[in-house]
């Protein structure tokens, strides 16, 4: 079935449906939370559509919505397109949303209606952002969902939230003032070389790779633009020495704050380089690539460690995000059409199998309100249902075959292989000490003798839970089992963006 | 003797000026009518802007000394806006601090007047008087409130330094008016591009005229009077102050920068113009940071603003005007409906407005905090809020302008600025009330106010488009 | 049925998804085993008709593509199974042993909850599944899938009385411990798609025997990684510390998982790529090395364990040690032999023990063990014979296939194969002093449970029993197969011709001919060296195995039995404290490990986050920045005096600037 | 007497006069703390701009040998009209600071700071 403007629907719809939500009075939440989940699952629905409209022969970008003139006198104009990559990335978002509406129907109590409204603006900033074919378009999407995000961390998270909220705020802006002064000095390049004002990502793609190299960084503008570009997503991605804004941020963020902000917000980073530094800067990429796969690798095995050593199960999860997040990042780095095809992949399975982590450590939070690994223990024997689903997300987190982690980063490390094997022996590692972590958390939070008796009457996963958490399941194993449905779509534009 | 067309040109002011005088009349011998003084100056307002929007622009007028063209009308405009925000805000205001006087409104009007009349005037005589008519109401607005200390010192300081650098505007214009040997900015331009700047005649007399309005814009370092004036007066004076003659200021400059085409006449002129903008931007975010008392924040991050706005100037050109025309425009909307709401939020006027005391409002005062939060937002420059535009206007044509460093020390101020605009929002939504809850008066006016700035902030930055293209066609008449 | 492959691992699939929905509702012990015996019944009848007609058709390889399963780039991994005389073996000993074990853990968990129960026959489908998938997988990346299927089972059936925490931490030791090693394994796919663009063993092992020097190198190279897997697998040195532990899962657990099938994975998969290790003598003698320390290093340890569980534990990781001596000597088919052979009488053994611990009520210390041959009988001749098997008396099964193994060794010794002869006779050596400690350790073992008289105190005594027909059912099948199994594969030694050795004729096949070179040239050296060894030799080395075998069995005998019994071996002990202390704890690797490997990472870690983040990053980087914007607002903001003057000040040092500056 | 016996000063005098003069008031403004005073010598640097003012018109009129230069005169009499608005708002306001704190020391309104 046709939509016109289909892109638009999915992207402009969830600020349409929390305008319709500031207008309901606030005491109604239970009309709220109903109103946004609806919208949430129309929204997969429609996300769908998308995916079943789409053309997977096609390398370029389809279902185009624009491009609309917006600001004509500076050439900005409003312009959405998908391609394989930014397919998947929205299906995963709409995937999560209602999975987030569904997680926090407990664990958000006050302020319902602007819960689900921050929520569902943070959607719409995420969509746009990976949908947008205009960099300003770009940049505003990207912007936009700082705020919604701060918000949510900031208004129903835990104890030092505030310092978390604004922490991620700055940190994040840290990154995309300086990414606004290359796109502005782009779009004068573009000027210059064509003489038409515009931010289409289509005029840089072909512009940009004609940005001088020059002979040293300072003095090379494809460098500095790339840094720019570069430094606004490790920050975001968050790569290694960026990436202390994550722990606090997923600590103190509500359980949906979690999901979405590991789920869907990291993969900005990672689709940013791709998109962007990787498309519009290829000698920049080509200079830069042993650096980050280096800060790839570090953050792969640091994160590991660190995680490792974390007593609070959030925090352990988010170290395990850098960790995993490495891993993207060196298939990107390695470039080849596996590994980066790899990388894809894999942000797509981090998004599910984090997300659906942190989903349940929030429902046993919700239950005994710690998260401190140290407070459980034994405690398979009372929540069967919920131990079985925690080790299954577990299994798929440590790359088990036949789940979806393992193909990740299976194709990631075969494909760099061919290239850096040195890089793909330590990322490797990564895989035992992911291993290591994960599996003694389940072990000091399931096994073993019961140890705290609070636990002994601790509730096994009620209807709405399991539904929670149900759908990322079936994509955990869909995946791990029958990866090219999700492969082929993206192989098209892969192969184009590598070829440029 | 002026002629008719010349009378019809300053139409605007002339409604304003004699209602005005009305105001002064009624409040001498109709006290009764004082409570509609605010409905009456809107009125006035409207009678001004319809003059202003449908009258044919005659250009040059008053032998030349006065330019009223696309300029002019769209900084008239933008005045007679940020005006009638203040004086709808004032009405509500006055009222509440027992202080409704016709002379409030009066003195507004005057004040506009004189920040009209400077920026049509092509020539430094008309730019002395609209100087000096702007700046004097301010002076006794400001100490308004006469039995309230620290609206009285605000008064006095603001006084002081205002003379002060009025004195040296006068002395500048004497010294340029000896050095060319003419007071009109057009006729100026050619003598200078052959004397050069190198004269210390011209060099000294440019550099106090330039001071002067940079006080009035308060760029570091004539910045010192912003803070304490800011904090000390009426809160309704402060948002006019904040705006009015800033905008006025601006255009001047811009039309000696375009006259005297600083920007090619002398190249030390974009170092210090540079330095006092990279300076106005760094000094006032770190100290805002710093701040308790909301109003004195935004002092300081208006110092940082017309800091940013400096460099539309510097860049000068039709894409540097058209930005600092946007940018005029934008501070405006942000920056008055931030007053509006503060003029809420506080217990009365001679308590201190600190930022701590809006904790936990945010649930209690949506539409008010959802206001400010707007403000504060679009202040800070993020999307899609139009501080967001303004700001990324200016940087584009910096960088266009081969400024690059100016607009990378810019984007990281208002890297910085997030620090204390966020402090705000988090004040607002994610501290809970205090025990002994404030009881901030409501007033359904004031509150319009603020929501209807925040709708602007909003709308504006979404679809800047016919904002800026007035502003371009503006700035093209500036440039020609 | 020879068309439908998938058909023999789904089924136990099935079965465990049944499984756990029982589970879910605490479904009847009778309806799990339905489910669960029923499915591996059902599977190991799939796999032996499928079998009956793959060997009487001539013996190729059949490919089965079912999807593909993985495609990017130039990675292209199918998921298809292959049947060739190598699985066909694997496939009918797994099923038919694992059939057995499910049939015997009927008896032996019948004292579990329902809930449990089921939760356990549905690790142990998944279990067979996961194995199946391993041997019958065409590429690497499949026999992956099923090497770490049978790891999770692993860790979660060592786990499986998780409340006890010494279980869960096995389980972890053992999935950890396999994780390092299928480091190893899933670099060597990594290589071997780099070399060969592609893991279908159809297509890389014909590619490298048709051109063997242009391999050669690289061959080492993925020949090393996949042996570092296989160490892991098969608990080798230095990764074989996690077998031990892992017999605090239930004991059919340990028969099946950690004794007949999963742990020969590793040597299955090296003689699956022995194309590639032939390509390297490097990576042979490596394999040949490490096989025959860990033979006679686990033999030691074995010496002087008293959990009956921990020797057979011991002596598993010793006999896998044979095994992979006997690959890394050439002797690829003798390896198999020996695996299947190990089935019969490890499983049998293991089972045993079971069915002594659950007569013991739970004990697990042969020390409070002993005549329980009255009590038990048919559990006692059963194991009787898988002993003899073990120690390699004519004509068990474990004769055979070991002595195969040690008169490979011996050849290569004398046939100097790859020019490493001196290091091979040193291998051959340590194998054959191997035999002896395996012989006196297994009897030593006998003797103390079930000769002698009862040492578990009265009331204890009163429970021994023979145990129920479902678990003495299998030790008889498993029994007679030690007994009779070896007439597999008689060598031609005893017969005169080849005919008679089943298994070697039916798996020659696999051992694909290297084409030209040097190495076709070591190749023949190797056969020649065959017939190098004069007949005579062979006899000689024959009667030495077992002289060597017997001589243990005495000693043993000597130290346990009648009423001296246990005094010499105190008595050794007092005479060499320190080597007693050492072999007692284990020669102490774990205690090794753990200060030498686990702590330092421990304590690297905990430095990365509290140092390197907490303080360099967070504290100085992050929160120093902002504390420095604010300190410098906090001294800024005193120009701000109040006072009118200094503005005005301000202003006219500004005017001067300016006028510094323009002019 | 005729005009002709009259010595016209050089207007450089004249302008070195204003330019001590608006020194003298920019010191004045700077140093005194009494309000009044401060007031006296902004008054005096605008009085300086006016002999300025006179100065360059005279030296115009001679040069361009017109009676007057309209611009600088007129320019005089503007800021003397304005010198006399200031005063009258800033006597206002010292009077009123005057009631609130009896005294105008301009350094003693220092509520407001930092």
């Amino acid at each position: 079935m046709h939509v016109p403007h289909l892109l638009s629907v999915v992207t402009l719809g969830p600020i349409a449906v929390a305008a319709v939500l500031a207008l309901i009075p606030a005491r109604l939440e239970r009309l709220h939370r109903w109103l946004a989940l609806l919208a949430s699952v129309v929204l997969f629905a429609v996300s769908c559509l998308i995916w079943t409209g789409f053309n997977p022969n096609l390398p370029g970008f389809q279902l185009d919505s624009g491009p609309i003139p917006w600001i004509p006198q500076l050439g900005v104009s409003y312009h959405l397109g998908v391609d394989g990559i930014s397919l998947l990335l929205v299906l995963l978002t709409t995937l999560l949303v209602p999975v987030v509406v569904l997680g926090s129907w407990r664990s958000v109590t006050e302020h319902v209606k602007g819960f689900h409204i921050c929520l569902l603006l943070l959607t719409s900033g995420m969509l746009g952002a990976f949908l947008s074919l205009d960099l300003f378009l770009f940049y505003v999407f990207w912007e936009l969902m700082l705020i919604p995000m701060y918000f949510i961390i900031g208004v129903w998270g835990g104890p030092r939230r505030i310092y978390a909220a604004v922490k991620f705020f700055i940190y994040t802006m840290v990154g995309s003032v300086l990414m606004l002064v290359a796109i502005l000095y782009l779009a004068w390049f573009n000027h210059q070389l064509t003489g038409v004002w515009s931010f289409a990502y289509a005029e840089f793609l072909k512009t940009g790779p004609q940005l001088a190299m020059g002979t040293s960084f300072f003095s090379s503008p494809q460098m500095l633009v790339f840094a720019a570009f570069a430094l606004a997503f490790a920050i975001k991605v968050p790569m290694f020495p960026f990436h202390t804004w994550l722990p606090d941020a997923h600590v103190e963020a509500p359980t949906g704050g979690s999901i979405i902000l590991a789920g869907v917000l990291l993969k900005l980073g990672t689709y940013g380089f791709l998109r962007f530094n990787r498309a519009m800067l290829p000698q920049a990429w080509e200079a830069f690539a042993p650096m980050i796969m280096v800060l790839a690798v570090i953050g792969i095995i640091y994160g590991a460690w660190v995680a490792m050593v974390q007593p609070d199960m959030k925090k352990l999860v988010a170290y395990s995000s850098v960790s995993h997040l490495g891993f993207v990042m060196l298939g990107l780095a390695a470039g080849t059409a596996a590994s980066t095809q790899g990388a894809v992949l894999q942000m797509v399975n981090h998004g599910i199998s984090t997300g659906a982590l942190f989903l349940l450590v929030g429902m046993i939070y919700e239950r005994r309100h710690t998260r401190m690994i140290a407070d459980y223990g034994g405690i398979a024997a009372i929540v069967p249902v919920f131990t079985g689903a925690f080790l299954l997300v577990t299994l798929s987190s440590i790359g088990l075959p036949g789940l979806n982690g393992f193909v990740g980063e299976f194709l990631i490390l075969a494909g760099a292989w061919q290239q850096h094997p040195l890089a793909v022996i330590f990322g490797a590692l990564g895989i035992v000490f992911g291993a290591v972590y994960m599996l003694w958390m389940v072990q000091r939070v399931f096994w073993n003798p019961l140890s705290n008796e609070e636990n002994r009457s601790l509730k096994d996963m009620n209807l709405r839970e399991v539904l929670a958490v149900a759908p990322l399941l079936v994509f955990i194993v869909w995946i791990g089992i029958h990866p090219t449905t999700f492969l082929s779509p993206m192989e098209a534009a892969v192969r184009l963006l590598l070829g440029r | 003797m002026p002629t008719h067309s010349d009378l019809l040109a300053l139409l605007p002011e002339l409604i304003l000026t004699l209602s005005a005088a009305a105001l002064l009349l009624i409040e001498a011998f109709l006290p009764a009518m004082r409570r509609y003084a605010s409905e009456l100056s809107l009125l006035a307002i409207a009678g001004a802007a319809w003059a202003r929007l449908s009258l044919p622009l005659p250009g040059a007028s008053w032998h030349g000394m006065l330019q009223l063209d696309a300029v002019a009308s769209f900084v008239d405009i933008y005045i007679l806006v940020a005006m009638a925000l203040t004086v709808w805000m004032a009405g509500p205001f006055l009222r509440r601090n027992h202080a409704e006087h016709g002379e409030f409104y009066a003195l507004l009007m005057l004040a506009a007047v004189g920040a009209m009349i400077m920026a049509c005037s092509t020539d430094l005589l008309p730019l002395f008087l609209g100087l000096e008519l702007l700046s004097i109401p301010l002076y006794v607005l400001n100490a308004f409130f006469r039995r309230v200390p620290v609206s009285l010192e605000a008064g006095l300081k603001y006084f002081v330094v205002g003379a002060f650098a009025a004195a040296f505007m006068a002395y500048g214009i004497a010294l340029l008016y000896g050095a060319t040997g003419t007071t009109d900015l057009l006729q100026m331009g050619p003598v200078l591009a052959v004397a050069g700047v190198t004269s210390p005649l011209v060099a000294v007399g440019l550099s106090m005229v330039i001071g002067s309005l940079a006080f009035k814009l308060a760029i570091f370092p004539f910045h010192g009077w912003a803070p304490d004036v800011y904090q000390g007066g009426p809160t309704p004076v402060t948002a006019f102050l904040s705006v009015v003659p800033k905008g006025a200021a601006l255009v001047v400059l811009l039309r000696l920068a375009q006259g005297l085409d600083l920007f090619h006449l002398n190249n030390h002129w974009v170092w210090a113009a540079g330095i006092m903008a990279v300076a106005s931007q760094t000094l006032g975010n770190i100290v805002a940071i710093v701040q308790r008392d909301i109003k004195r924040m935004l002092a300081y991050s208006g110092i940082a603003h017309m800091g940013y706005a400096l460099v539309g100037v510097i860049v000068a050109g039709s894409d540097g005007s058209s930005a600092v025309l946007f940018y005029l425009a934008a501070y405006t909307f942000m920056n008055i409906g931030a007053f509006a709401v503060v003029a809420l939020l506080s217990e009365g006027e001679s308590e201190p407005h600190l930022i701590s005391d809006l904790a936990g409002q945010g649930w209690k005062r949506p539409v008010l905090s959802l206001a400010l939060t707007v403000c504060m937002f679009s202040l800070a420059g993020v999307p899609p809020f139009v501080g967001f535009a303004a700001k990324f206007l200016v940087f584009r044509s910096a960088v266009n302008q081969g400024l690059i460093w100016l607009a990378v020390l810019g984007v990281v101020n208002s890297l910085i600025s997030a620090f204390y605009y966020l402090r705000v929002v988090y004040v607002l939504y994610m501290r809970p009330l205090p025990r002994r809850e404030p009881d901030y008066p409501r007033s359904r006016t004031i509150t319009a106010v603020a929501a209807v700035a925040a709708l602007a902030v909003v709308v504006l930055g979404t679809l800047p488009t016919p904002l800026l293209a007035a502003a371009r066609s503006a700035a093209r008449m500036l440039v020609r | 049925m020879l068309g439908s492959l998938w058909l023999i691992p789904i089924l136990p699939l099935i079965g465990f998804v049944l499984n756990l929905l029982l589970g879910g509702v605490r479904a009847r012990k009778s309806l799990v085993n339905a489910v669960g015996v029923g499915s591996v019944g059902a599977a190991t009848a799939v796999a032996f008709s499928t079998l009956w007609q793959y060997v009487h058709q001539p013996t190729v390889t059949i490919v089965e593509r079912y999807f593909t399963w993985i495609a990017a780039g130039s990675i292209s991994v199918n998921a298809s199974f292959q049947l060739d005389p190598l699985s066909a073996v694997m496939v009918a000993f797994v099923t038919f042993v694992g059939f057995l074990i499910h049939v015997y853990s009927v008896g032996y968990m019948h004292g579990e909850s329902d809930r449990a129960y089921a939760r356990y026959f549905s690790y142990l489908n998944l279990f067979m599944f996961s194995m199946l998938v391993l041997v019958l997988g065409s590429n690497l990346p499949v026999l992956f899938v099923g090497w770490e299927g049978v790891g999770l089972c692993s860790y979660l059936l060592i786990g499986f009385y998780f409340e006890k925490d010494w279980c869960a931490s096995a389980g972890k030791k053992a999935f950890i411990v396999n994780r390092i090693g299928d480091f190893g394994f899933i670099l060597a796919i990594f290589a071997t798609f780099a070399v060969f663009g592609s893991t279908e063993f159809t297509d890389v092992f014909p590619m490298a025997a048709a051109h063997p020097q242009q391999y050669a190198a690289m061959a080492t190279v993925i020949g090393l990684l996949l042996f570092v897997g296989a160490i892991g697998k098969s608990a080798q040195i230095p990764l074989y510390v996690w077998l031990p532990d892992a017999m605090a899962g239930p004991t059919p657990v340990s028969a099946l998982i950690h004794a007949a099938t999963m742990v020969t994975a590793g040597v299955y998969m090296v003689v699956r790529c022995n194309v590639l290790f032939r390509l390297s003598p490097t990576a042979m003698l490596v394999v040949a090395i490490i096989g025959g320390l860990t033979a006679v290093f686990a033999a030691t340890i074995g010496l002087m364990q008293n959990d009956i569980k921990k020797v057979l534990a011991y002596s598993t990781v010793s006999q896998l040690g044979y095994m992979f001596l006997g690959a890394g000597v050439g002797a690829f088919v003798a390896a198999i032999f020996h695996v299947v052979m190990h089935a019969f009488f490890k499983a049998c053994l293991f089972l045993g023990s079971g069915s002594v611990i659950h007569a013991c009520g739970g004990e697990q210390d042969m020390r409070k063990m002993g005549g329980l041959r009255k009590y038990m009988p048919t559990t006692y001749w059963t194991f009787l014979a898988a002993t003899l098997a073990i120690a390699g008396i004519v004509p068990f099964a474990g004769f055979f296939s070991k002595d195969e193994i040690l008169a490979k060794a011996f050849e290569a010794g004398s046939g100097g194969l790859n020019g490493h002869g001196a290091t091979y006779y040193v291998l051959w050596l340590l194998g054959l002093a191997g035999a002896a400690l395996t012989a006196f350790y297994m009897f030593r073992l006998v003797y103390m449970t079930f000769h002698g008289s009862f040492r578990g105190g009265e009331e204890a005594e009163h429970h021994l029993h023979e145990s129920p027909w479902t678990m003495t059912l299998p030790l008889v099948v498993l029994g007679l197969l030690s007994l009779v199994g070896g007439f597999l594969g008689i060598p031609r030694l005893f017969t005169g011709h080849e005919g008679w050795n089943l298994i070697e004729r039916f798996l020659e096949p696999v051992l694909l001919p290297l084409g030209g070179g040097e190495h076709a040239a070591a190749e023949a050296a190797a056969q020649v060296s065959h017939h190098v060894v004069g007949a005579g030799v062979e006899w000689g080395l024959v009667v030495l195995s077992l002289a060597v075998a017997v001589s243990g069995i005495l000693v043993a005998r000597s130290f346990y039995i009648g009423e001296r019994a246990f005094e010499r071996p105190r008595r050794l002990a007092d005479r060499y404290p320190l080597a007693y202390k050492l072999i007692a704890n284990k020669y102490f690797v774990d205690e090794l490990y753990e200060a030498a490997v686990v702590q330092p990472i421990h304590r690297l870690a905990t430095l990365c986050w509290k140092v390197v983040d907490v303080i360099l990053i967070d504290g100085v980087g992050v929160n120093g920045t902002a504390f420095t914007t604010e300190l410098s607002g906090d001294l800024l903001r005193f120009l701000q005096t109040g006072n009118v003057r200094n503005y005005a000040l301000s202003v006219a040092m500004g005017v001067l600037l300016l006028v510094v500056i323009l002019w | 007497m005729t005009p002709a016996t009259l010595i016209p000063i050089p207007y450089t005098w004249i302008l070195s006069l204003s330019a001590v003069l608006f020194v003298i008031g920019t010191i004045g403004v700077l140093l005194r703390r009494n309000g009044i005073a401060i007031f006296l010598s902004l008054e005096i640097m605008l009085n300086s701009a006016n002999l300025a003012f006179v100065a360059f018109a005279l030296e115009f009129a001679a040069r361009r040998g017109v009676a007057v230069a309209l611009t600088g005169q007129l320019f005089v009499f503007f800021i003397i009209g304005i010198a006399a608005a200031e005063a009258a708002v800033g006597l206002a306001l010292f009077i009123a600071l005057h009631r609130l704190k009896e005294t105008i020391d301009v350094d003693r309104f220092n509520i407001l700071r930092w």
